[in-house]
């Protein structure tokens, strides 16, 4: 029957969940979810190979929304179980995915090691810029000067989360635009095929309490590296200046992409049968008894 | 009946412990019986460790506090344990190193390094002559010695395997000449099919291993980072995959995903990481996801005394967690305990889709027990409601949270067939989808909280020795099984008749037979390895009696028989309450 | 007597907040007693939420399902609440907008949109014109909605301002020409020096700043995040400094480094937040730090139902933390309770150099009520063995963790004078150095608890209503007691004589008074939010006696007074224990 | 008398303590204790007004062995800690330190947002690469490939402590080497001057555990940004590039500094009077009642 399937090809109702959506109208969200369907369609991936792992706030509510396996874990800590995931079944696709302060707030350290370890999944970032659900505080890349309720002298300097992926070598790293579904689902999309970690950070607009950072905000501001002439992702120092730029001119794309053994070349499980699928059987236990007389 | 106690004390670096670990190891392999611990402090080098092997031809399974055989590699060890030596204990010492200033103390002077020097051309077999020197005294089978030399440097060289069985010859011979007259006097020859010398540490990573764990993620912690250098040292022959994260957090956090991906996983921490997962067993909770998580407890708050024992986080494991659902708290109370708690542990986390707590403590870690083999034939892996891929394909509208009489649910995994798995850490519908409806919140909340009635049934019932007549129950959880059994024995041949309750499958309580024991005797003394009470707290709240007494130890070394006599004799017994 | 109940719902950026404010407001000033309540999801737009007021000429305490009107922004409104109306409530509705299928039901029409539009010029104040329109329904004072209107926006510019008294008279008189007859109708007027009208966060948030807080820090989390917020916004005024860190972890210690170094500091979080302290809070114990945590209760495990209500962490609270040190743990009932406890958390916390927890959740968090100002003179900042600059000027050989009777040492902060202050995680002597003894872990340990002793007489005794020939006593803690009250008030008027015992301040268990007060009366009902009865499990713990019955609620709603008579009802009284 | 304090000039001896140091002799450690010594006396320092904030670890033990305020936190929570103490009393100098599995491991989310908040007090880090208080796991800096019990098949990419600050724009980012003590003095004088939130990554042999990061591996490897002409440690690029540097030749010295607005800026503590020497007066909470009628 599984082969049955396959034949068929997959469209985007192949992923229509008919789960209520509780985003705002006009919400950039709608349009990651789009280009998330788009990239599974476009990589024939089925619902039931797919698992989601997010984290909680606005973008956390995303895999609902979605029809495929889904974790929805706690605040901060998708990147864990979603690297777990992926290690004890290698044959699921596995894409982590949560807001800016789920995963550079309470996150922050699962991020930093996540990048470092290079488990092969996928990692998006909505990052609006802002604590949505929690109604509108600032967040880790809150623009310098953001003003909330929590921070009505503004905010501090704002975390680079792009230039912080190139620091610890992470092997690829994007940002993508919720207003630019096109390129979005293509860098989503090349981001599941990347073998081992890959960031993908969305410029995601929040209509609700993000007033600074709007769709014509981005509108007038992004532009494609691709469209660069000679932009080489494999060059981490260029990489790494191309991150920095956050003003007039904002780069979207796959700012930096490196082969890098994924965390699993360091495991055993070089027979390939996922650790899933294998017999529990205590006799595996025999030898190690004869090692203790 | 023979009741031999060697403790062998020095500087950390120094290597006691591994000549007290062949020593234990000889005596097992002698056919006695053994039990060994160990003291040392959170540094590399310096400061004063203390290994101690007791073997005897009836059970042992708690330290003594009196020696035979003071093996002290420092003068620090004279000084802080001579008031330990028996009436005829023996100091084994270097006075060329450690001068001739022990009046009043029976020495047995031998001169390590020189020996090590001349036998292996390598002080550093210093450790080997010591052991050797040891078994000399007590007339012990020079060839098991060898024999369990040889394999402790089976992996090193053939040189150093030599230099080693060298050194331990000579100085085997050099007290096997100088055994002062009537000293203890073992019988020679190994006995057939000899027991296992183990740590409660190595017990709980085997139970792991046979119990099917697959999956471990642990951030190093004292007492618990030998259960992850053991099982990262031999994942792939066990066939698991061991991760070393970023910290505690992570680690939670990757068992449940592994966990809801497929795999039996564990983690193993200590107080402090403990806490830090917390957050995450209300995740297991809530999601209804296997997980089993190590507790291996030190003296606390927060830091404390890292290298020490305590019992004090046994109503931590019990109440620790978000909001309201059902787990299980087993503490093994000696290795045997710890080798099939373990796999219980992981069969009820999966049987129940539960969290389950292993509270062990430093005290069971590290102290080593002589067992024989387990009998893996009895290891029975229940996987509970896991789908097989064929009733997977058989389903049509998987719900993972359907109400079900027992409150569990048939569980599916990712990527396993046509269905999909949607678990939420918010309140959800039977679908794993989030809801906000009180009628659907009431209903999962309940569900899960029936699990507790099947659970209770899981629970054995406590150890307990009953005996006509007796006047107090001696009550206990954990690692104080042996020093309470102990403390029984030497009270009967005083002439107090007493009873033992002891508790390892402690949550959800077995209140009925708790309440049931205690009723049999007038007094009743629960002896802890904490200052608050904890299972004497737990206690009432679980069957409204109070005990009549507590023996709390809270200094962060383990009790012994002696000490539960000690404190008894305070006015325990007879006052029921102390002062 | 009047028990006027107002709904107001629609869906989430409806406004429906404003309404119901302004309207609690205007009935305050107008000299009734007002309880409010809101109900809303974990959504910014869309959805249904409520807001529910209630007003009587005396005290109202806790919500009542039983509406005179409701007020309907979306049909949804209409299909979920119809069945709560009185049997004379009102629905008011724009039937140009939400259609006109409402049979049986007594409607009152009014175009708010159009009105808007027509007397603002902006349909935004519809909001304003359903205010105006309720009040002109019950024929209250127009002019003090046009203060409160006014006041609420003071800081909008002034076309705003004046188009939102516009809208609101227009409502009004809408509905002064359509009142139904003999509808209830409110007297005219202001009272003079009226309540404030509160939400159990704001009284908490001034009693930390009326108590001396000076540093807060927390990471936002329902329904705590209102703390946060109205102290960053109030920062300079009170003198304090607010921070937003990148996690619960580093909120906790901020507070530790924060209080160790002198600054009374507090943080303020829910369950999951909570979980990921637990082990500050150890650290707390064994720097022996003054910390307060607010732990404000919603429904779990995990995120739960974030927006709701529940009572699920008392047990973790108190039991929460690695090894055994003393703690408070302080559970307000009612806004005045939430201020003069979070007072007496800051000075327990300093005097006692311990960590305090007050426990609040979502009900008292966002629930409002009328109250008088509170009594500033009465507030007194106790810092206890605080050193004043002249005493650590006279000291020679400071100890920061000194042996004493109290188990409190004397307290001295870094850079005060010549001294210097050290402080440990791991054990320690009295100088704050870290140590290996067992002797001094002993003393240091025992005399951390020892704080235990003072704490038991700070613990003020339980609200008690002692009625002679009390049948039964109502049992609760935290902020279920104005339904408890209410509940006890309409037994009574059913002739079921009852005592009530409502437990604040709950660690240290008031054991004693507990236990006399409870053999007042045959039976007993413990009344919570949760599902498995904490405190009655508690009670059994502390007194070993079990109560007689439990109502519980575990839906995520909170429990009013008719929602305790109809589970009594179901057989808790008459059976001793429910089916 | 404080004033009769400051005419004498403190030495060493001003901050010995006479706690006994459970390091191994050759610990790299005894050079970073001795190089903190002698920057404090540079500063003329004195011991009351200095507050360390450590960690959990070998290196965590350090306040202990310096005669000054000390609050020894949890494994990997030095940084909120010492932040919340400097906000509450800017007199002290507050100085957070800690090994590398305590900072960049547990404490990897204190360190990101340390350096973005940029409050001003000086952490220095003792980058073993190695956990060694626990006997010898692989730390989040243990070289690619570094073999130990817990990593049986090598270790995975490291992270690169002084790229990662450099790309939250951190104010002070230096490496300094246990091994050159005057160096080292130097450089951690200068983070406790700079006015911001200075990182010193401390390159601290382990005798005991890590026997690839030697005395003889640094030796052969260090050299000075400072020798380097036209180094330029205001240049990020540069900077950054440097920072990526770890192989034959390994940078010391400040790698980066720039000026950037104190967290403490955006407080409102305008007049000076530090937190902790403020009455606590409750009349202050009048005029909020006021607003709630
Ligand atoms: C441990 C913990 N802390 C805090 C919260 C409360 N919380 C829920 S969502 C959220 C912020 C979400 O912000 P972000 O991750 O940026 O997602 P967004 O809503 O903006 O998409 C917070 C703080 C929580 N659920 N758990
Ligand atoms: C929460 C927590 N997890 C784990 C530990 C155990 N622990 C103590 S020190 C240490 C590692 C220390 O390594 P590092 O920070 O590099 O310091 P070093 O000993 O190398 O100086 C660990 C894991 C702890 N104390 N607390
Ligand atoms: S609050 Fe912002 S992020 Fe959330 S759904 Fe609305 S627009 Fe989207
Ligand atoms: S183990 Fe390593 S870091 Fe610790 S004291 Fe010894 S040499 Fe120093
Ligand atoms: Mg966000
Ligand atoms: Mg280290």
């Amino acid at each position: 029957m599984a082969e049955e399937r396959k034949a068929v090809s997959l469209t985007e109702n192949d992923y229509f969940s008919d789960i209520e959506i509780a985003w705002c109208p006009g919400c950039g969200n709608f349009g990651i979810l789009k280009a998330v369907k788009q990239a599974l369609v476009d990589l024939q991936l089925p619902p039931q190979k797919v698992l989601f792992v997010s984290g909680i706030g606005q973008a956390g509510k995303f895999p609902h929304y979605l029809k495929c396996n889904m974790l929805n874990e706690l605040h901060g800590r998708s990147l864990p179980a979603a690297a777990a995931a992926k290690i004890v079944n290698p044959e699921l696709t596995v894409i982590a995915e949560g807001g800016d302060g789920d995963g550079y707030g309470e996150g922050g350290n699962h991020y930093l090691h996540a990048m470092l370890r290079n488990v092969d999944f996928t990692y998006l970032v909505h990052n609006n810029q802002v604590y949505a659900l929690t109604k509108g505080q600032t967040s880790p890349t809150s623009d310098q000067g953001f003003v909330s309720k929590t921070t009505p002298n503004g905010a501090h300097e704002a975390l680079n989360p792009l230039a912080v992926a190139i620091a610890t070598n992470a092997s690829f790293v994007a940002r993508g635009y919720a207003g630019d579904i096109p390129q979005l689902s293509r860098i989503i999309g090349a981001a599941i095929q990347h073998k081992g970690f890959a960031l993908v950070d969305i410029l995601q607009p929040c209509v609700s309490f993000n007033h600074i950072n709007t769709y014509q905000f981005f509108q007038e501001r992004v532009y494609k590296v691709e469209d660069e002439v000679g932009y080489d992702s494999a060059d981490r120092l260029k990489a790494f200046e191309k991150a920095l730029e956050w003003g007039d001119k904002i780069p979207t794309g796959i700012l930096y992409k490196v082969e890098r053994p994924v965390f699993e070349d360091s495991l055993w499980q070089a027979d390939g049968i996922p650790l899933v699928k294998r017999k529990l059987n205590p006799q595996i236990a025999v030898h190690l008894m004869k090692e203790l007389i | 009946m023979l009741d031999l106690n060697i403790l062998v004390g020095g500087e950390a670096g120094q290597g006691i412990q591994t000549i007290g670990f062949v020593l234990g190891k000889v005596l097992v392999r002698s056919g006695l019986q053994v039990f060994a611990d160990q003291d040392y402090e959170s540094r590399i080098r310096g400061g004063h460790n203390f290994f101690r092997v007791r073997a005897s031809d009836r059970a042992v399974r708690a330290q003594s506090e009196k020696v035979d055989i003071l093996v002290a590699l420092d003068s620090r060890t004279v000084k802080l344990h001579k008031n330990e030596l028996k009436e005829n204990g023996l100091v084994i010492l270097d006075k060329q190193a450690l001068g001739s200033d022990f009046a009043g103390l029976q020495i047995l002077d031998i001169p390590l390094e020189k020996l090590a020097v001349e036998s292996a051309g390598d002080k550093i077999t210093a450790n080997s002559v010591a052991a050797g020197a040891v078994l000399g005294l007590i007339g012990g089978d020079p060839e098991v010695l060898f024999k369990v030399l040889a394999a402790q440097f089976a992996k090193n060289n053939e040189n150093v395997r030599a230099e080693n069985l060298n050194a331990a010859r000579s100085g085997y011979d050099y007290t096997a000449q100088r055994r002062p007259a009537g000293f203890i006097k073992l019988a020679q020859g190994e006995k057939a099919g000899p027991n296992m010398f183990l740590s409660g540490n190595e017990a709980l990573s085997m139970g792991a291993v046979a119990g099917g764990c697959k999956f471990v993620s642990a951030y190093p912690m004292t007492p618990v980072t030998s259960i992850l250098e053991y099982l990262a040292g031999r994942a792939k022959e066990c066939e698991m995959v061991v991760i070393q994260p970023e910290d505690e957090i992570s680690a939670i956090n990757m068992v449940v995903g592994a966990a809801y991906t497929g795999a039996r996983a564990m983690t193993v921490t200590s107080g402090s990481g403990y806490a830090l997962m917390v957050e995450g067993i209300g995740l297991a909770g809530i999601t209804e996801t296997p997980a089993v998580i190590v507790l291996g407890q030190r003296p606390g708050p927060a830091v404390g005394l890292p290298t020490r024992t305590e019992q004090g986080e046994l109503l931590f494991a019990i109440r620790s967690g978000t909001g309201e659902s059902p787990r299980v708290v087993l503490a093994p109370a000696d290795v045997e305990d710890a080798f099939y708690l373990t796999i219980k542990a992981l069969n009820l986390a999966e049987q129940y889709q539960i969290p389950v707590i292993i509270l062990t403590d430093t005290h069971l870690a590290n102290s080593m027990t002589d067992t024989p083999e387990f009998d893996l034939s009895q290891v029975k892996i229940e996987r509970g409601f896991l789908l097989a891929d064929k009733e997977v394909s058989l389903l049509t509208n998987y719900q993972r949270f359907a109400i079900s009489e027992s409150g569990v649910s048939p569980r599916a995994l990712p990527g396993q067939g046509q269905v999909m798995v949607a678990a939420d850490s918010d309140e959800h519908d039977e679908s794993g989808h989030l809801t906000e409806k009180a009628e659907i919140r009431h209903r999962q909340n309940a569900k899960r909280l029936k699990k507790y009635e099947g659970l209770r049934k899981e629970i054995s019932p406590p150890r307990f020795i009953k005996r006509r007549g007796a006047v107090v129950t001696l009550i206990g959880w954990g690692s104080t099984y042996g020093a309470i059994a102990e403390a029984s024995g030497l009270l009967l041949e005083q002439g107090i008749i007493n009873n033992v309750l002891h508790i390892s499958e402690i949550w959800p309580f077995p209140a009925e037979f708790v309440s049931e024991a205690l009723q049999l005797t007038v007094k009743s003394v629960v002896i802890e390895s904490n200052a608050t009470g904890q299972l004497a707290y737990l206690i009432r709240a679980e069957t409204g009696l109070s005990v009549s007494g507590q023996v709390n130890r809270w200094d962060g070394r383990p009790i012994s028989a002696s000490f539960i006599l000690d404190q008894l004799k305070k006015g325990i017994i007879e006052n029921g309450r102390r002062a």
